[in-house]
């Protein structure tokens, strides 16, 4: 039974049938509706859990540290600035095995202070050991959610989960959502048992030190169990789609790359427009497709690699820059491909950060540059005139 | 997660490796000797944590978590409604604590926010003013006049230039229904208090003075003298605040700043002139100050 | 004349040499002697200088980045967590383009804590904006820091810079350093002239929002100046050399490359290890050489590529890890490198993480691994009956 | 650096977007009036920041910088330690200010700090009792019983649980030579208090009220009459405590509370039934409470 709802309420509504025994947020554009519509949803009874108002997003994280470590299901969502707040803390969740779900409205970083989308923030934590996924629209955004829990929990994988939504772009549109019931999401994922808790009854120390004997080790373990951790991803989407009929899973998703010559790459929200680019495209005889990049951590580079294995050309799209360092999601990609024996050419441009409209025509635009030539980190949708003014 | 199961039934083990003298580790036997097993301890990131919990070792009977240097007050508010929203509130109660860079300087942001929530978690200050763990630099709590490696007496320096900064006065202010101050030189004091504050729900707070003798710079056999020459002399004056009102104090004849202030080598930069001597009238002000404040009826 | 001086105290006096007007910083291992010595300088009266003893590392980011909008010289050091705590800071600095210049003490990431060093907090930093070198010894260091104020404040540049020097293998290390004259100095590096600066002779606004209709603008400008630094970094090492007579420059340095088939890639003082050992294979008839970055930010892409075209092999060395993710240096480099018609192949290794001893027999033995066959963020140097342990 | 030079020499331009009716807008061009221009102004993240500075405009005629939500103090002890090094100390006062949530909450750790070191600066919070800009969030200064978007009145709840945090008290427990309270109703009492904050050296504090009628939910014409409203109740006291000490407080003759609460639609749930009812009479203790501790002289 569908029912239109802004994106943030119906991740709110989403987190709520997961039954999180412990919420705690700061608000921040664009992701405060999340945690309004979840302080309303407690404020009315239809959800027992402890709703903390804290006084920082470093706070926030910490909370929900302090609540998965004592045993609870855990949940925050945060943005931009606020996540980069979060950063020593997030290091520390998933260095000590914690799995909180977080919700990330991907937005620009300051400065300048811009509150629209691009996803500088949650690209800044991808080496911390987060699970990371990007979500494409609002109903895989729900479902994610989910999912995020169930593989958070999973007792071979153990880690905080980041599911990522474009700022604005979905945050704040209004689509048909599909919600499970109360009494299947509690089949599909039942109450959290915590391997190992903070309990009197059963009096344990956490977060030692680790000396130079230790320390390398227990990096190691997090490094393997990452490698782990595709199959759990995958059965969590296939178990959904026994239960709810649907599938919104997969750590790639390939779209009319059968035959294709050229290969679009990105995330997010952005695949939609791409999408639509390659379907103008293809209707004039150009042989496109489209790459996804579900998860970004853990990397799909097998995926990847074997998808890739065929075009003649790659172009990362991405909405972020590493300054003065190349293409984020290019140097990555590029890394998983390097030895495919087809060794396409593989450009990247950056667009729409900040919120800048993302156009048809930018799509059609770096294709064609591309095709002259590989083409690297360079920015689409520039208005020339304001950089001249810039440059003054 | 790290977590390692304490190999016996002591709440706070001697198989710790703090240095001699160290007045912390008594500090958190006698805390934890008031208590009893049934609290779980976030720990900030410090020398107590360092030297209970070299991985895979650790000293610790009852449930203990460390997360960072500044988070702790934080993570203890997640721990506590993590038990509230389980159903396991009369599990445990819930205790933070950390030294006094993380509870006056970094940390203290967090835990104004706590104290703001009125969460249900006693917060404890070791205070031995200065960051020792790091090598003695200067904290919120350093002594006026103190050296330390951040505030050092040079040339053109006497020391500290600050004044302690008055916690105990700002938990007040934040309506906190207990506050108060403790040292290990009086522990049937100190264990009073603890069992006061865990009589009552809501924020409270106890800092206790520990003296470091590697950072105090005074002998290792004079911890506990050290820690009471500070009560005597008036620089550390102990008292409890009830609800926002003075309840108690501790009577103590006065001694003069110098005799606590000469066996500690960060302060011996004082000794040695005029200018130095001067500097001594003032911290003898704050001394006497703080007797003409704290002169209430004795414990009862 | 050369003295023999601790790193971190060498540090100290090369910044103290460099007369910054603000200094603001909070202690962590294993940065604490720089500030502490500076703050002896200070309190000596051999320095005129605001030294800010602050209550976090937020705020002495915050403090310099302050002071530096106002038109002082400004400097502060750090690590690890601190670093972390200092990320959106970083971030807004870089974007204000402020040349504030920062010592970072390599240190390994909690949990668990660790004091000892490796790479992984200052990489956390690398898509920020800052300049970002690597020391590989302390001489190296000090001359980097010389040069680190006159890059930051170059007229082409002003943006932050960050000097890394390894946590105790290089902080706490004693060795003959060279210290210029105050004089000279004073002449390399006259006094700050900022560009423009808060100043109630001339008001203008500073940290303005950058809507979507500017903020690609904006970034596109950071991302153009990025791409001129280089010249910049050269010179100031030209200069340096012409008035102290030694070379502490360059944005990559290659070492028994000549007719190298394997090549060992890393950074800071790691090179020294991986020159010894290559000395060692050289003996044995080994083919091999060494490239390191010297310079992270501006990813020096072209001249690795230039420096890699001929060789057969290459190896990454890497004290970072992206958890999930490709190895971190290895996949920019193998961005780099990607169409070199040698196509070398790649490997990477982990090692040495939270200051685990790196071995000569370690070195050798990554080598000997990636002459079997392409090996991806491999861990060298385990404890295997350790990793069997947490195991369980 | 994004820059702008302000286009005419007024210090704080009609040129800004804040909605109609905003106390924010006012309170800035009032205290602005009362500095003169010889001032540098650090700005945290927040509707002020927002509503004068889009880029390229700017709305501010004296030089002021904005680098994020929670770091304003200790930028502001950067810029200040700057004047003082680059021998500049003449040329301008430092102001730091920030909302109700920048400064009760996630800055508070970086205010705190800055108190402690005593650093001359001015910080000015403009307390409009909630997270304005991103929606009406609840923040630390939230009033008792306040309906907002993170505290809601719902079927299990009856607004926000905790009453208003108390920065003035604590800053007065940080050891400030100068704190007060302001509000825009009362203009002259407001110019003179920052007037008299500005012959202070050291850190002062001064926290005005300014009612938002979005987030309030008055009409926009009701702006003064909320702000006068607040203190007449008792609500929100105006005095100054100098050196620790109450210096001043504004005399006034008491309104009850409803006639406060009433044009408020964040105060609406109250007004429903006997529950609500009950929270009125709390709210009215508060206001009386108020009144009983600041009935000193009135201002001279």
């Amino acid at each position: 039974m569908k029912k239109v709802t802004e994106g943030l309420k119906a991740v709110a509504e989403s987190v709520a049938l997961c039954r999180p025994d412990v919420i705690s947020a700061y608000p921040i554009t664009p992701q405060t509706h999340i945690v309004e519509e979840l302080a309303q949803i407690v404020a009315d009874g239809k959800l027992k859990c402890e709703f903390i108002n804290v006084e920082s997003e470093f706070s926030a994280a910490s909370t929900v540290l302090g609540a998965s470590a004592a045993g609870a299901r855990a949940y925050t969502a945060t943005s931009s600035q606020g996540l980069l707040l979060m950063m020593e803390v997030l290091y520390n969740m998933a260095g000590m095995r914690l799995p909180v779900v977080i919700t990330d409205a991907n937005r620009a970083v300051s400065a300048p202070i811009n509150i629209w989308s691009d996803w500088q923030d949650a690209i800044t934590v991808r080496d911390a050991g987060l699970i990371m996924m990007y979500a494409e629209d609002n109903q895989d955004c729900c479902d994610m959610h989910y999912q995020a829990f169930k593989i958070a929990e999973d007792p071979e994988v153990q880690l905080p989960v980041m599911v990522n939504m474009d700022g604005f772009i979905l945050t704040h549109a209004f689509d048909p959502i599909d919600f499970p019931s109360q009494a299947d999401i509690d089949k599909y994922l039942p109450k959290f048992k915590p391997l190992d808790f903070l309990s009197a009854n059963n009096p344990r120390s956490f977060g030692l030190m680790g000396g130079p004997d230790r320390y390398l080790e227990t990096r190691y373990a997090m490094a393997e169990t990452f490698k782990s951790i595709t199959p759990v991803i995958l059965k969590a989407a296939d178990d959904f789609k026994k239960m709810f009929g649907r599938y919104s899973g997969g750590m790639i998703e390939e779209y009319r790359m059968e035959d294709a010559e050229t290969v679009l790459v990105s995330m997010g929200s952005t695949i939609s427009d791409l999408k639509e680019a390659v379907d103008t495209m293809r209707e004039k005889g150009k042989k496109i497709g489209v790459l996804k990049i579900r998860i970004l951590r853990p990397y799909p580079a097998a995926e990847i690699k074997q998808a890739l294995s065929r075009c003649k050309r790659v172009i990362c799209v991405e909405k972020a820059i590493s300054l003065g360092g190349p293409g984020i999601l290019a140097a990555e990609l590029k890394s998983a491909i390097y030895s495919n024996a087809n060794k396409p050419e593989v450009s990247n441009f950056i667009i729409g950060l900040g919120g800048r409209d993302v156009k048809q025509d930018h799509i059609f635009e770096l294709v064609e540059k591309a095709e002259k030539g590989v083409c690297e980190t360079e920015f689409i949708g520039l208005d020339m005139k304001l950089v001249e003014e810039m440059d003054k | 997660m790290t977590t390692q199961t304490a190999e016996n039934v002591k709440l706070f083990n001697s198989g710790h490796t703090a240095c001699a003298g160290c007045g912390l580790a008594l500090a958190a036997r006698l805390v934890l000797q008031a208590t009893g097993p049934k609290v779980i301890v976030v720990n900030a990131t410090g020398c107590l944590e360092v030297f209970t919990t070299r991985s895979p070792q650790t000293a610790w009977g009852i449930p203990w978590i460390h997360s960072l240097f500044e988070n702790q007050a934080a993570v203890a508010t997640g721990v506590e409604a993590a038990l509230r929203a389980l159903g396991r509130g009369d599990e445990a109660r819930v205790i933070a604590w950390g030294g006094d860079g993380a509870s006056a300087d970094i940390g203290f942001g967090g835990i104004s926010g706590m104290w703001e929530r009125y969460d249900d978690v006693l917060y404890i200050c070791y205070d031995n003013e200065a960051y020792m763990n790091t090598g003695i630099q200067r904290s919120g709590l350093t002594p006026f006049k103190g050296h330390t490696s951040t505030s050092p007496a040079g040339k053109v320096s006497l020391g500290n230039m600050k004044q302690k900064k008055n916690i105990p006065a700002i938990a007040v202010a934040h309506g906190l229904p207990y506050v108060a101050t403790a040292t290990v030189a009086y522990p049937k004091d100190l264990e009073r208090k603890v069992k006061k504050a865990m009589e009552v729900r809501g924020p409270r707070y106890l800092q206790i003075l520990v003296p470091c003798p590697l950072g105090w710079g005074h002998a290792t056999s004079d911890t506990i003298s050290m820690s009471k020459l500070a009560v005597e002399t008036g620089l550390n004056p102990l008292f409890e605040y009830i609800d926002g009102k003075l309840a108690t104090a501790m009577t103590v004849k006065q001694k003069p700043v110098e005799e606590y202030l000469k066996p500690q080598s960060r302060f011996k930069h004082l000794f040695r002139d005029a200018a130095g001597a001067e500097q001594i009238k003032l911290i003898q002000e704050i001394a006497n100050s703080n007797f003409a404040k704290f002169k209430v009826e004795a414990v009862k």
